[in-house]
């Protein structure tokens, strides 16, 4: 229900207000990052990460060794179907 | 005795007043200076109220009179790629050029608002002056009007266009035939997404440049090798999708898209995933869907590849018997749906 | 592009496609055909008809299209409330696209602005903040409107807005909870659903505990899911190994996103700015027992309904309008009988047609059988 | 099943908005319910983005043709004596019938702001269509903008016109030769006159109405009974004193008015001595300034007198050898004075 | 039209050239020759100049054009205050057409409100009342120029406002009296005029004793005229009998219109609202006492001198401005080297080239020789 | 410098402003009477009478009798001019 979209903080814009410059396929904007910065860290401590994006805000880190995990299963799966073909 | 002045109803410092739309002797200097200069063509340069073209001549290139015209408000009035200019210009020109008409002559008729920069009147009447030559199209007659500040934006531009279509050459959305391939002659939505990062009211920023661009070219082109093209449109605003609804709807025919075949480029996409809209539903300022005979639908992508403005041709669905009127998508995933009706206004959406 | 294009890889949703029929005709589910699964959430739903998913599931699986979009859920006379302080001339009214096409009793807020209103897209409630910082002169209205993804943005620009002084910014704030809505969709008897696809964006903020009663006294299996394709087909894959195997238990297919505790620190500003309303009206399904929020007395100032003295009545729907049913799974959207007449993503007369999320728009934009 | 629906985008109790401009189904529907229905003509129900004329049919009119453009920008959209649609008509009539030509087809192209009202487009597409039926011509080509509110002003209009000048018809403000005459096929000012008062701001009340007419019929009569005509223009921004000091400085020639051979109805010289404005600068848009040979002055204001757009017809001034360029105006008092060139905006004065 | 057409029959008009041909023939005249008669008003040099009349009279008979026109005499300075108050976001700065094309240091309002100021013309004070009583949210300021004519109208439009408590709007006062000028005029010795046409419409407010002075001090004969080209012409040949029988008197040619105490009730409402500043500037003629008008302080909330704090700083006009010596009638306007080139009416460099009541713009427009 | 223009009284349109409408050729427009009316009278009495009207106020009651006079003295002129000729 919420449009949510993955995207790679490329930039700090601004560290007072928490504001970091995130890429989603070569297009680039401004996004708060209060909800997913640790208290008291270095926003630019976050560049290179990847996050979800919702409303101008970044709603979660994600988590690169999970999606590989869930990719994993589905190649394990498709292994799998060779096999049973 | 020479008297330095700083002339400010017509040098560049200088803003678009009321007088400048009144009909007087301010008027007159500020057409004299920017759009005759800038079109320069004896036909213009008389200044009588309407141009007078030679019947034979014109007659000479083809059997009908193909005639358009398009008004052009785009905001902001300068972006990547062009300016309100060169799409007025290339605008008309494709509409002319889609009927396989050879364009010939414009007209270019201003709105404009009070307070704009006379300098930047100069820069989009000089660029519209630069994409006229390009095409090959005479800027014959004008109209300048001023609005009040607040009744306009900025300028808007109308341009009406004359070209001869050729005998034989007959195109038609109607004559969409089952079996014909959909072709477009590159990416999908480059215009519409320039223009919303431009605008800046979203915040975007990305490379993204208009593909601002006359077709004529390409058309004969494709004619020439290809003259079975059986329909032909260039896709504005409402996108490629408007334009395959069109077809589908005056054909009676349904139309089926593969989206694993849509040339879009990576930023374009970008602003779709962000915004949640679909680049098919975008404006596009240089781009035409054609539909031709199977048979011929190869050679045509390959003509086509040869011409600048058709390097990234693609074939991106085909004409099926029915339901008349449909558009259908098959998807990434292998399944069939509908194409969204274009319907309105494209609403960047949270959800 | 990363994270994405992984997830919709056609192969691999093939074979997910072969295992879900697989599973489908093991005889404990044919037993039980058809098995119904609930996509709570309308990102699912709007991804489920944009990749024509609902063709490729065996006939058997039923998907139910759940009350999980905010603007089909958003009832009319809280349009009527934008309206009436869209309507106030020194008001610039904010709010997402989302909501312009909505309609209220007698207009939408795209008809209001064509009619003079100043109100303005904005892709971020922090864009509403700054166009109050700019025109210190009007008074800045956002309309807060979507589950718990959006609320934290919402309450950290409440928070900004306080923090700079900007006191000619205001909140209308209309969010709402999904949790308490699952719940009485599970307690109403029309509502047979086996399985719950759950909201991935949601799960985000609020973590995984929230839906611990559903698996545990409802004994309905619950998968969080992605949006992608692929995760909604394994998504769906893993809710039929849990109905085959007779647990019920909630799951998280959307790992890479969706942590275990949720997103704390939103949490806590949620939590600092809102506090839960005693109920909240749903579109289609009625008024349900704190489902919402409001500003905390602190925050009054800001408070838009405060501001604003609304005291909106409730306005019924058309008689014809079958929202509520469709929102529960009982009917499907063609059933209604106003589907493709009275209304369309044209001119909708319910809410599920406005956005495209709306399970009758979907259908209309995407499975209808003639071109109007 | 049918169900009743208030179908807002298009019953007449709706507004415009953007989504009417969008290039997609609302906006289809709103084109297809009022301009092609208004227009109703067989090029324009094609839908497609150019009208395709039959050139032979074209040519057989004469050897050259006239092409022109004006934009509408009026306000009011509707006041005494017509509405924005019957200027957009006429006006560009005009403009092609002042060359000589025989006016065939006009395009339509609507810049709609958002809020304008569906009823009142509908009036005016009618009262368009009333005026092309009335001066023969079509409505082949359109197209519709809708910009979003507080860009525009209600709504604009561009019209572009083609015609066709008969051979050896000649007409140009180059030839204006000493000892001319200076015709006005009546009464000045009722158009500027009449917008202003209809704009309300001077609080000025009369029964002033608008000259808007088609001028044709009228030209075509004159050139048939008269071909010596040298020069011909319609006088609208800038008046009759702006078609005059053009019509010098074109030809290298000076002009004399009459003041007291100056047609003006009372309510309109009411308004010019309230605000101390002059109905020479005042615009028309149904009134034309003729340059013929005195030898065929009197037997031309007879035949002019005779149809219904010439009532008033009157000489109302010379051509004389110089100063090139200059205008003159023997005044009541018997003094001779230059007639005040049209700067700009024409401001009320208390002064 | 009753009461100017009358006034306009050219074959009268040929009787009266007869007259004055006859009178300037007589010995006393033509010893005297040329006869140097100033029409003090700018409304009669615009008819002057409308009609052709200077062409018709003897050559030996001058006219010299005066200040009586109060757009051709405003300071640069002022127009600098007036575009520094309308360049507020807040303001709708209201005035006279006559006002709009009148350069600045800068600019004319005309630029500023292309520019982007909300600046709007009104025919009459009571239309900029109007406006601020529609726009309570903004300040609205009437800039109010002319003589004593147009000073009751400003003067009970102020009396309004306060009358019916429309606070946002505001005073800009630039009006001026004609009497002190034609002393200093009178007093300069490069001013050399045997005898005046007298504002009309000036003296339809204030009456005939004001002059009194000018006949009696210093022997100038004086005739109140309408603004027809008959009433000049039989008031030039009051003028001339005056002059030929050695009389200096102050006639009343306007008679219909003037009356000899002038109008009371207006005399009232300026005296109740305004008070003689110690000077005002002239534009081309410096500063003259008392030669202008103020707000009095019981209006002083009214007033956006006060309102604004203005302080505005002197503007010379550019060194080749003659204005002042054409006001002065020492030198024709063709005189000037800037005539025709660096100013005209489309790009007014003095104010004389500005209001169709300048002498520099009536030649312009109905006497220059090549068409620009 | 002050245009003027003579118009007829020919309504009023709100006797509390002291508001007339006066008709000048034809055209109408609203004029303040404020300075022409004698305190305390009736608007209407002014009905027919002719003023001279300045940005919307009536600063004068036209004399016609003096008008009258003025042409008079003109038509003299011309009779002298007959004689003379
Ligand atoms: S078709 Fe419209 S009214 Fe019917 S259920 Fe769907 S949204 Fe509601
Ligand atoms: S020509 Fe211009 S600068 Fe010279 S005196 Fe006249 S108004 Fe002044
Ligand atoms: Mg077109
Ligand atoms: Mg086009
Ligand atoms: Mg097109
Ligand atoms: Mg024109
Ligand atoms: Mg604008
Ligand atoms: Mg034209
Ligand atoms: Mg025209
Ligand atoms: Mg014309
Ligand atoms: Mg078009
Ligand atoms: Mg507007």
């Amino acid at each position: 229900m919420c449009l949510g979209i993955p995207g790679e903080i490329v930039a700090i814009d601004d560290a007072a207000t928490l504001t970091a410059v995130v890429e989603v396929s070569g297009v680039r904007r401004r996004v708060n990052l209060a909800c997913v910065l640790p208290t008291g860290a270095d926003p630019a401590s976050l560049l290179g990460y990847w996050v979800l994006v919702h409303v101008g805000f970044a709603m979660s880190l994600i988590d690169a060794e999970e999606a590989h995990q869930t990719l994993r299963l589905l190649a394990e799966l498709e292994a799998f179907a060779d096999e049973v073909r | 005795m020479k008297t330095e002045s700083t002339d400010a109803n017509t040098s560049d410092q200088g803003l678009i007043t009321l007088a400048h739309g009144a009909g007087g002797r301010v008027m007159r200097q500020l057409i004299e200076s920017i759009c005759v200069e800038a079109f320069n063509n004896p036909a213009l340069a008389l200044l009588e109220d309407q141009a007078r073209l030679d019947m034979a001549e014109i007659a000479a290139h083809g059997d009908r009179l193909a005639f358009t015209t398009d008004s052009y408000v785009v905001d902001p009035l300068e972006f990547p790629g062009g300016d309100i200019g060169t799409l007025a210009v290339n605008g008309t020109v494709n509409d002319l050029a889609v009927s396989g008409a050879r364009p010939l002559y414009l007209s270019c008729a201003l709105i404009l608002e009070e307070g704009l920069e006379i300098s930047r009147l100069r820069r989009i009447m000089a660029s519209m002056s630069d994409a006229a030559g390009v095409a090959g199209v005479s800027i014959v007659t004008g109209d300048t009007k001023v609005v009040p500040r607040g009744k306009g934006d900025g300028m808007f531009i109308n341009t009406s266009g004359i070209g001869v279509i050729p005998q034989g050459v007959e195109l038609a959305a109607s004559r969409c035939q089952p079996g014909d391939c959909v072709i477009v002659n590159g990416t999908l939505g480059d215009h519409g997404a320039a223009i919303l990062q431009a605008r800046g009211d979203l915040a975007l920023e990305a490379d993204l440049v208009s593909d601002c661009q006359p077709l004529h070219g390409l058309i004969a082109r494709m004619l020439a090798v290809c003259p079975q093209v059986h329909a032909l449109r260039d896709a504005t605003r409402g996108g490629v999708a408007g334009v395959v609804y069109e077809f589908a709807e005056a054909s009676g025919r349904a139309i089926r898209l593969f989206e694993d075949q849509l040339p879009v480029r990576p930023s374009v996409r970008g602003v779709c995933e962000i915004l949640g809209l679909d680049a098919l539903h975008f404006a596009n300022e240089g781009k035409l869907v054609a539909v031709v005979p199977r048979e011929a639908a190869d050679s045509m992508v390959a003509v086509m590849r040869e011409h600048p403005a058709g390097r990234d041709a693609c074939i991106i669905g085909e004409v099926l018997d029915g339901p008349a009127g449909s558009v259908q998508i098959s998807t990434l995933m292998g399944g069939v749906r509908l194409l969204d009706l274009p319907i309105g206004e494209q609403l960047p959406r949270i959800c | 592009m990363k994270f994405v294009d992984e997830f919709r890889d056609p192969a691999l949703a093939k074979q997910l496609l072969t295992r879900i029929a697989q599973r489908m005709a093991s005889p404990v589910l044919q037993a039980r055909a058809p098995i119904r699964i609930m996509e709570v959430c309308g990102g699912h739903t709007h991804s489920i008809f944009r990749y024509g998913l609902e063709a490729l599931l065996p006939q058997t699986l039923e998907l139910i299209h759940g009350p999980g979009c905010p603007v089909c859920v958003l009832p009319r006379e809280h349009v009527d409330d934008c309206l009436a302080i869209a309507a106030q001339p020194d008001v610039i009214f904010t709010t997402f696209g989302d909501a312009m096409r909505v309609p209220g009793s007698r207009q939408t807020l795209q008809q209001a602005r064509a009619g003079g209103a100043d109100i303005r897209m904005v892709y971020s409630p922090l864009d509403a903040l700054q166009i109050a910082r700019e025109n210190p002169q009007r008074r800045v209205v956002f309309f807060g409107l979507g589950f718990e993804t959006t609320m934290p943005a919402t309450a950290l620009t409440v928070q900004q807005a306080v923090g700079k002084q900007v006191d000619n910014f205001f909140l209308l704030c209309h969010h709402i909870t999904i949790v308490p809505t699952l719940k009485a969709l599970l307690d109403d008897e029309d509502v047979c659903v086996d399985a719950f696809i759950g909201p991935g964006h949601v799960s985000m903020v609020i973590g995984l505990e929230p839906y611990g009663f559903i698996a545990e006294q409802y004994r309905k299996p619950f998968i969080i899911s992605g949006f992608e394709p692929l995760d909604i087909l394994q998504s769906i894959l893993m809710l039929l190994d849990q109905l085959v195997e007779g647990r019920a238990e909630v799951g998280n297919q959307y790992s890479r996103v969706v942590h275990e505790q949720g997103n704390i620190q939103a949490q806590q500003a949620v939590a600092e700015v809102f506090e839960l309303r005693e109920r909240s009206a749903w579109r289609g399904l009625g008024e349900i027992d704190q489902s919402g929020v409001r500003l905390r007395t602190r925050y009054a100032a800001l408070d838009a309904e405060r501001e604003f003295a609304l005291r909106s009545t409730r306005v019924d729907d058309p008689a014809e309008c079958r929202c509520g049913e469709v929102l529960k799974g009982q009917l499907q959207p063609q059933q209604c009988p106003l589907f493709g007449s009275g209304c369309t993503p044209a001119q909708p007369m319910g809410a599920l047609m406005v956005s495209s999320e709306g399970a009758c728009a979907a259908c209309f934009q995407y499975q209808r059988n003639d071109s109007q």
